[in-house]
């Protein structure tokens, strides 16, 4: 049971039951599909009744310019080692998913991070507004890429400002001399000079 | 004065009772208490009925023996009486003819005469528990008394026809002079010994106790478990102490009767969740005990035994009833948290409990060390071990008990005791408090007992 | 010339007084028994010591009592009679807890005239009538706690050992002739004699609480009101102190002797139950999550102590075995009314519950604190000194397995008294305490001063009681143990406990100079702890009080209550065989009569022939 | 009276001395082993008293009482200790139990102020210390009743004279415990290592587990008394174990010698150890050295195989 | 200066003289505290290995800050970890010191311009040594160690005097920045 046969056998299992708008085959042991948002509920009940009994990771990317968040589901299979990627495309205005808490009760804390950090709402997961990481967040969900860090930053934590100066050693020589003069005498020691 | 009218006023009663039904109640009051009365003045001597001497005529024995027991039966008798003349009017008749019997079973020296009167006080104690309302027991008790008391009379004849005689005191003598072997007068003893034993409640023989005491009421239970089981055990002690010769293997069989009947009794007790049936259970092992005393020959303690046991009984046996007839139920659970309003009634019911187990400062503590002692003097270690452990038990059931009636917070059984009960009972508590700590008059009484040789009249 | 008769009538007429009084107002008839038991003690206590109890007797009736040179029952009734004196200022602030205050009163004062009566006697059948006499009374103090089923697990035990002891009493009595205790003891040979041994060995056993007989201990002392739970463990186990130096010391050893430790093989079983005994209470005790059962089981396993120390009979043993029975009373009791002060308070003494006690209640803190220091045997204070005088006793005798139940169970009772100290009174304070609470009342906190006043005493002045001590050693007869006014000889080697008080004076004060020397620190509230940086609000995340030792508990956890399912075994066998009886015989059928008449005459008629 | 007291607490004073030079010269050596330079030999000394020069927290009274306590019942016990066979505080008085039951004065006045402080990692190390004791006291205890036995007295000081001179009356007499009984004196260093809390049996001073266990809340001046707690309480424990088991010392310098090695040895022993779990050391100590403990002491005893 | 005879010392000498010979203690055994916030904590165990073998110095671990002198800030500090570090700072008996290491303590390093991590640390706790480089060698940990020794000897490591001083300016920039320092989460509430 080489990957190859799984990758087809995931392939063929998912197309031919669901309208895949893309598919792509990642790596030798990921494969990934993109598919409709209603969809993806079915499709993750279909893949867990297969064997990808794990959802290893849940996430969100925010397409700004389509104005559209991509959400990814990556499930596993221990018994045939394919990771599969479902991916969805969803608005970008009040952006709301419905949970697969059902599904995949794992997926409880990461629907909690993608909210934080992307301000989606999962319905359907009565912890999803809950604060997990940043404390006391004020601002809007630091990942989207409207956000600018570096704004945030000069704003809340004062910089150390530097005097553009360049201070030169009044009396003493630079060390440049010394470092050529140091060279010298490592080649000589090589050679079998004296000390 | 002479003792027959103990036996002789009491049936007048009862016929002239039968015509005025009305006065019945009251004329048996009178008669119980004038007996009391008349007790005082009893002379010790052996009335022979019609002058005929020994071997034909039936002789009634006064000495310090019959006059104790007299004492009790009709001291208990009339308390009972007391309580329940109220509400049993109907039975005025019945319970005269009762004292008559126990009377004469006291006083009587012919041991077909004492068949007679046993039976006699045998049914009146049948229509006696007919007021429980539950015929089957009745009748269960009915077929028990009477095989009991033929079982008795077979065993009398095979005597009757072995030594001529009916007369105790001539028996006696005679089986002492015949030189008759322990073994062939063993049958007609161990017949008369289950005889007796169906009515004295050890253990074998006694599958009507439980139905009978264990639903009695108010009259039935002080009148059964008080007056007649202390009636029969001292027909018991009588016989064994006049009459009975016993051998050592007839002894054997009775001592693996006895002990059996304590230890189970004890058991049974302690399993059961019924009040009534606890105290019936104690008292079949009591009366396994004092019929134990009996048969290693020590009279006097008891009698005191015995006494002592049947007023505790009496006292025991009405709290519990009328507790019972109000509440309407004798489980544990349902009397649980009774003595918390009425204090005085536990408190009696309590001290009669305490001094049952032989515990001191009660009258219980001091006949139990008196039967331990000539037990022990008597080189015996079994049977005051067997005594001990039962006790152990005794007290384990009677102490989860007391602590059950007297601890409860809510929802109380509603429990009024009525006045002369009340009274009855404190008094009767109180005497085995006062003969608790002051212990000399029983002490002088038992010994005056303990040297009551056999056949010998004081 | 106070008459021990007089006395007794006055504790009895006293119950009866304070029952009446009791009735009118409840906190009166309490306060009533700490006068009659304050009046016995300095009684017995100034008469018993110099000797001049007179024992005629002019009321009770068949009583004897006997005090001249008595010393062992004037110790041991002085001893009890100041614990119940002391116990006894509890109880006008625990009465009104009570469902039956007045009767409380009055049996607490009934079973300190038994408990006089015991002592002072010398024939065995008032000592049976006074200790049946403490048995029912002290039996009815037990259910006014929290339990009701204690009351019965008390009973049956006690009334075992009492039987025992009575069975016991008459069989003497048929050698002796009479009920005189110390004829009775030396007359008795034999096969009687290991009866009578086995016998008052049931008995003290039972009422000491010792290891097969221990069951009722915990369940009565854990769940009787307070003051009783005190007056158990500080008096009335004294009772079973009393039988077993009866049974130990006044009665020959029994058996062959074993050559190779020259003692009797009785004495050595004893010694090895009394072993058990230490090492099943101290394994008991570290498990324990209610205070009062944790205390118990300690006092079960200083039973313990004392039944190992009373079998060496040499004379550091001996006298170790009475010190450690004053050691105990007096600790033992200190710790109880300690807890129950903080019962009363909280009205809980289950550890989980409780924290950070010593904020409100300092003085009881500390009072516990020198009766825990007294329990594990720790120099400055009394237990130190008779576990010493125990240990060289049974060194010198070289018993090595006994040797290491007495080693472990003082290193245990280390452990176990430390976990209230830990989880009642330290810690963090619970919010819920924080304002209630506020310290026992004067009167509760005299006796507990007093008492911790005494421990402190005994150990740095140990050689005043033991010279007591020697007088009862005397009369035992027992060889005396060597003491000079200030330090004591055991077989190998000697102490000076007042200087080892005084070395440890000098070492605090060293301490206290470095601690005052330096800068004094900032004081920082009990919440303000490393708690490796998580910020935590509630004090009970903060406060580690359940399951204390669950490393040592993990290891015996499976077998803890095979001698408690033993008892109840029995009680079912009992039960099973009642209701098979009853099952068998008490059918409404007549015809079951008939039939077990017939059975019983064909066996006598078979009888003839068979046999 | 008094002499002898000063006496005590020079004794004391020397102990802890000579317990922290010790102590440092061996943080020279660990260092050496494991190819560094180590601290300077006095290092223990600077860091006990910086950390009496620095400002430190306190939870409440019995946070310092005990401390207090802690300190005076070991200094207390350190005075009774005897040096050499003449150079003692109080002459026929050094009974064996008195250091047993003064040293846990000591603990309970740790415990104490360490429960008292608040912080369940402090109770939870208090736990572990009284388990532990509760784990290696018992053989080290039989091991010592067999010595008692043996000579007969219960003092060290005697203990150890009986073994430096063959007396004729004796038959034991004359050599060291160590030699007269090898399995016990095998045993009871194990156990010195359990008193110590070197590290196979450090559970209550594991400073991963639980934070330096009872020492969490203390600070400047309470820490820096601890430490010199700690050392007198090592101090007292290896003399005792050179007493009872190298036969005391003639003079100072055998004193010190054997003293030197028997630290060293539990030290170099301890750093090539982990650190057991609690569990473990409860019940390695209930299964081989209990046993052998055992045996030790029925054969001397009953049997008198003492070589 | 009128008699050359020995004059008793005054209390503020007396203090200072005693002040002296603390600080010869204190800078002869510094205790760190095993609090290792960031990536350069790294290097500190080859600091305590032979190679350079910080227990020369009289320096070693130690668990908690109640018994530690040096608060060593080791890497980048995200928010959460600050406000754990300002507590954790407030525990440690005084005097006490802080050694930042690594440029991120000293102007934010590489995550100078992330939302989560504060730029300059002494504008929320005072810190005596700072070892500037991004994961510095060993060496120059141990350098700044030396560093600290050196100002405690010349009595110019009061960091904590300053923060006992000027206590409004620290709390104020630690709210600026923080928010509050005591948070509450669903764990502990």
């Amino acid at each position: 049971m080489n990957s190859m046969t799984n990758i087809k056998y995931v392939s063929s299992l998912v197309e031919n039951r669901f309208k895949v708008i893309k598919k792509e085959i990642v790596s030798e042991y990921q494969i990934s599909f993109e598919v409709d948002k209603d969809e993806v509920h079915r499709l993750l009940t279909l893949l867990k009744l297969e064997g990808w009994i794990q959802l290893s990771y849940l996430s969100a990317i925010d397409w700004i310019n389509d104005n559209e968040y991509e959400l990814v589901y990556i499930v596993m299979n221990w018994e045939k080692p394919v990771h599969v990627q479902i991916r969805t495309r969803i608005s970008r205005e009040n952006p709301s998913m419905d949970s697969i808490l059902p599904i995949f009760p794992g997926c409880k804390y990461y629907e909690r991070e993608v909210h934080e950090f992307f301000g989606v709402k999962f319905p359907g997961n009565p912890e999803y507004a809950k604060q997990l990481i940043l404390e006391g967040w004020d601002d809007i969900p630091p990942l989207r890429k409207d956000f600018d860090p570096r704004a945030y930053s000069d704003a809340h934590f004062a910089k150390r400002e530097y005097t553009e100066t360049f201070v030169n050693l009044n009396n003493e020589k630079s060390k440049q001399v010394k470092r050529e003069k140091r060279k010298e005498r490592i080649i000589r020691v090589r050679k079998g000079g004296k000390k | 004065m002479s003792a027959v009218l103990l036996i002789a006023i009491p049936i007048l009663a009862a016929f002239i009772s039968i015509i005025v039904k009305k006065w019945s109640p009251y004329m048996l009051l009178f008669v119980s208490f004038g007996l009391v009365i008349l007790l005082g003045y009893l002379p010790f001597e052996i009335i022979t009925i019609g002058g005929f001497s020994a071997p034909y005529g039936i002789s009634l024995v006064v000495d310090n023996y019959s006059y104790t027991a007299l004492y009790v039966v009709n001291v208990l008798f009339f308390l009972v009486a007391i309580i329940n003349v109220c509400n049993y009017k109907k039975l005025g008749t019945i319970l005269l003819v009762s004292l008559a019997g126990l009377n004469g079973l006291m006083l009587t020296g012919d041991l077909f005469n004492l068949f007679v009167f046993l039976e006699i006080s045998g049914i009146s104690a049948y229509i006696i528990t007919t007021t429980n309302k539950k015929p089957l027991a009745t009748f269960n008790y009915l077929v028990a008394g009477t095989v009991g008391s033929i079982l008795y009379l077979l065993g009398l004849i095979i005597l009757y026809n072995m030594f001529g005689t009916l007369n105790m005191q001539d028996m006696a003598v005679r089986i002492a002079a015949s030189g008759a072997t322990d073994i062939e007068v063993a049958l007609p003893f161990l017949l008369m010994f289950i005889g007796i034993g169906v009515e004295a409640k050890l253990l074998p023989f006694n599958s009507w106790v439980k139905g009978i005491l264990g639903h009695s009421n108010k009259l039935t239970g002080p009148m059964i478990a008080g007056v007649y089981a202390a009636a029969s055990l001292f027909v018991f002690g009588r016989l064994l102490t006049e009459v009975f010769v016993i051998s050592d293997t007839f002894m054997l069989i009775i001592s693996v009767i006895l002990a059996f009947s304590i230890l189970a009794g004890e058991a049974m007790a302690y399993s059961s969740t019924k009040v009534r049936e606890i105290l019936l259970f104690s008292s079949i092992a009591q009366a396994g005990i004092a019929v134990l005393i009996f048969v290693s020959g020590f009279t006097g303690y008891a009698v005191l035994f015995i006494s002592l046991n049947g007023f505790s009984k009496v006292v025991l046996f009405l709290i519990i009833n009328h507790a019972t007839e109000v509440v309407g139920s004798d489980e544990v659970i349902d009397l649980k948290g009774l003595f918390v309003n009425n204090k005085l009634v536990g408190a009696s019911f309590t001290a009669t409990v305490l001094s049952l187990l032989g515990l001191p400062l009660f009258a219980g503590f001091f006949v139990k060390m008196g039967i331990l002692s000539q037990l022990f003097s008597s080189g015996d270690y079994v049977f005051p071990a067997i005594i001990l452990l039962s006790s152990v038990v005794e007290g384990v059931y009677f102490v989860k008990l007391l602590t059950k009636l007297w601890y409860k917070e809510d929802n109380l059984p509603q429990v009024k005791f009525e006045l002369p009960l009340v009274y009855l009972v404190v008094v009767i508590s109180l005497l085995l408090v006062v003969f608790g700590l002051y212990f000399e008059p029983l002490h002088e009484q038992a010994l005056v007992l303990v040297n009551h040789v056999k056949g010998v009249i004081l | 010339m106070a008459s021990l008769e007089f006395l007794v009538i006055i504790a009895l007429l006293g119950g009866v007084l304070a029952y009446l009084v009791g009735k009118l107002s409840k906190v009166v008839g309490a306060s009533l028994t700490v006068l009659v038991s304050g009046f016995i003690f300095v009684s017995v206590a100034y008469f018993g010591l110099n000797g001049s109890l007179d024992a005629s007797i002019t009321y009770l009736p068949f009583v004897s009592f006997e005090a001249t040179d008595l010393y062992l029952g004037t110790s041991f009734g002085i001893l009890v009679t100041f614990i119940f004196f002391m116990v006894s200022f509890f109880n006008p602030y625990f009465v009104d807890k009570f469902k039956y205050p007045s009767l409380y009163s009055m049996f607490y004062l009934f079973s300190l005239a038994g408990v006089l009566g015991v002592f002072f006697t010398d024939d065995f059948l008032v000592l049976f009538f006074f200790f049946e006499l403490v048995v029912w009374t002290s039996l009815f103090l037990i259910p006014l706690g929290k339990s009701k089923k204690a009351a019965s697990w008390y009973y049956g035990f006690s009334a075992f050992g009492s039987f025992s002891l009575l069975f016991a009493i008459f069989v003497m009595r048929n050698t002796a002739g009479s009920f005189n205790i110390n004829d009775g003891l030396s007359m008795v040979g034999g096969s009687d004699q290991i009866l009578v041994f086995i016998l008052l060995m049931v008995a003290a056993f039972a009422k000491l609480g010792a290891f097969p007989l221990h069951i009722w201990l915990p369940k009565v002392l854990g769940n009787s009101p307070d003051p009783v739970t005190s007056v158990f463990s500080g008096g009335l186990e004294k009772l079973g102190a009393f039988v077993a130096v009866m049974g130990l010391v006044k009665l020959a050893p029994v058996g062959p002797v074993i050559e190779a430790i020259d003692m009797a093989l009785g004495q050595y079983l004893i010694a090895i139950l009394g072993a058990l005994t230490i090492v099943f209470g101290t394994l008991m005790a570290i498990r324990q999550d209610d205070a009062k059962k944790l205390i118990a089981y300690s006092s079960m396993s200083n039973g313990g102590y004392i039944l190992v120390a009373l079998t060496l009979l040499n004379d550091t043993s001996v006298s170790g075995a009475l010190y450690h029975v004053l050691i105990h009373a007096l600790a033992s009791t200190a710790a109880f009314l300690a807890i129950g002060a903080v019962n009363r308070q909280t009205g809980t003494t289950k550890m989980s519950e409780l924290g950070g006690m010593i904020h409100k209640m300092p003085v009881t803190y500390i009072v516990y604190l020198i009766a825990i220091i007294s329990m594990a045997g720790i120099p400055p204070m009394g237990g130190f000194v008779s576990k010493w005088l125990i240990f060289q006793s049974v060194i010198n005798e070289g018993m090595i397995l006994i040797a290491i139940a007495t080693f472990f169970g003082s290193i245990g009772s280390f452990l176990y008294v430390f976990r209230p100290l830990a989880a009642l009174f330290l810690g963090q304070e619970l919010p819920e305490f924080r304002k209630v609470i506020k310290e026992a009342p004067f009167f509760m906190l005299l006796p507990m001063i007093i008492l911790s006043g005494l421990n402190i005493f005994t150990g740095v002045h140990p050689s005043v009681i033991l010279q007591y001590i020697n007088n009862v050693l005397a009369e035992l007869g027992v060889t005396e143990l060597g003491i000079t006014t200030w330090t004591l000889s055991g077989n190998n080697g000697d102490l000076y406990p007042a200087l080892i008080a005084v070395v440890f004076g000098v070492g605090v004060v060293i301490a206290f100079i470095i601690f005052i020397v330096l800068k004094k620190s900032r004081k920082v509230d009990l919440m303000d702890t490393y708690t490796a940086g998580n910020f935590v609000y509630t004090e009970e995340l903060l406060h580690y009080s359940v399951d204390f030792y669950a490393p040592i508990e993990r290891l015996y956890e499976k077998h803890i209550n095979i001698m408690k399912d033993f008892y109840k075994g029995i009680a079912k066998k009992v039960q099973e065989f009642g209701s098979f009886v009853k099952y068998f015989f008490f059918t409404n059928k007549p015809e079951i009569t008939v039939l077990w008449v017939v059975i019983v005459l064909g066996i006598l008629l078979l009888w003839g022939d068979l046999l | 009276m008094i002499i002898s007291i000063l006496m005590g607490i020079s004794v004391a004073f020397f102990g802890f001395v000579l317990q922290t030079s010790i102590a440092g010269v061996n943080r020279k050596i660990i260092g050496r082993v494991q190819k560094r330079y180590g601290p300077k030999w006095y290092q223990e000394f600077l860091d006990i008293f910086k950390l009496l020069s620095k400002r430190s927290v306190t939870h409440g009274w019995i946070f310092d009482f005990g401390v207090i306590m802690a300190l005076g019942g070991i200094i207390a016990t350190a005075m009774f200790m005897p040096i050499t066979n003449d150079l003692m505080a109080f002459p026929g008085f050094d009974n064996f139990f008195i250091f047993v039951y003064l040293i846990a004065v000591g603990m309970l006045g740790m415990a104490m102020s360490a429960s008292g402080s608040g912080n369940p990692l402090a109770s939870i190390g208090v736990m572990r210390a009284l388990t532990t004791m509760l784990a290696y006291e018992i053989p080290f205890m039989i091991i010592v009743l067999t010595i008692i036995k043996l000579t007969g007295h219960s003092s060290l000081s005697e203990i150890a004279m009986f073994q430096q001179t063959a007396v004729a009356g004796l038959e034991f007499s004359g050599t060291w415990f160590m030699i007269a009984l090898p399995v016990g004196f095998a045993v009871a260093f194990l156990s010195l290592m359990g008193m110590l809390g070197k590290k196979p049996f450090e559970t209550y001073i594991a400073p991963a587990e639980i934070a330096s266990g009872p020492m969490v809340e203390y600070g400047g001046k309470q820490l820096g008394m601890l430490f010199i707690m700690h050392e007198i309480t090592v101090f007292i424990e290896v003399s005792l174990f050179v007493h009872l088991f190298l036969g005391g010392a003639e003079n100072i310098w055998i004193f010190l010698i054997k003293y030197f090695l028997v630290y060293t040895s539990v030290n170099l022993i301890s750093n090539v150890n982990g650190r057991f779990k609690i569990d473990q050391v409860v019940v390695f100590f209930y299964k081989w050295p209990l046993l052998f403990a055992v045996m030790q002491a029925f054969v001397a005893i009953y049997l008198g195989w003492v070589i | 200066m009128e008699s050359t005879k020995f004059s008793l010392l005054t209390k503020e000498e007396v203090d200072r003289k005693w002040w002296e010979i603390g600080d010869f203690f204190r800078r002869n055994s510094l205790w760190m505290l095993m609090y290792c916030t960031g990536c350069c904590a790294i290097e500190l165990p080859p600091a305590m290995t032979s190679a350079y073998d910080m227990e020369r110095l009289g320096m070693g671990p130690m668990a908690t800050p109640r018994q530690a002198d040096v608060l060593l800030v080791t890497g980048y500090l995200s928010l959460k970890t600050l406000r754990r570090l300002i507590y954790t700072y407030e525990q440690m008996s005084e005097p006490k010191y802080v050694v930042g290491i690594g440029s991120c303590t000293i102007n934010g390093g590489i995550y100078h311009d992330s939302h989560a991590v504060i730029n300059q640390l002494d504008q929320y706790i005072p810190v005596d040594v700072y070892v500037a480089g991004c994961m510095p060698n060993t060496e120059a940990v141990m350098n700044g160690f030396v560093d600290l020794m050196r100002l405690i000897k010349s009595k110019k490591a009061n960091g904590w005097k300053k923060y006992h001083k000027n206590n409004e300016w620290y709390k104020k920039n630690q709210i600026d920045s923080l928010g509050e320092v005591r948070v509450k989460d669903e764990f502990h509430d």
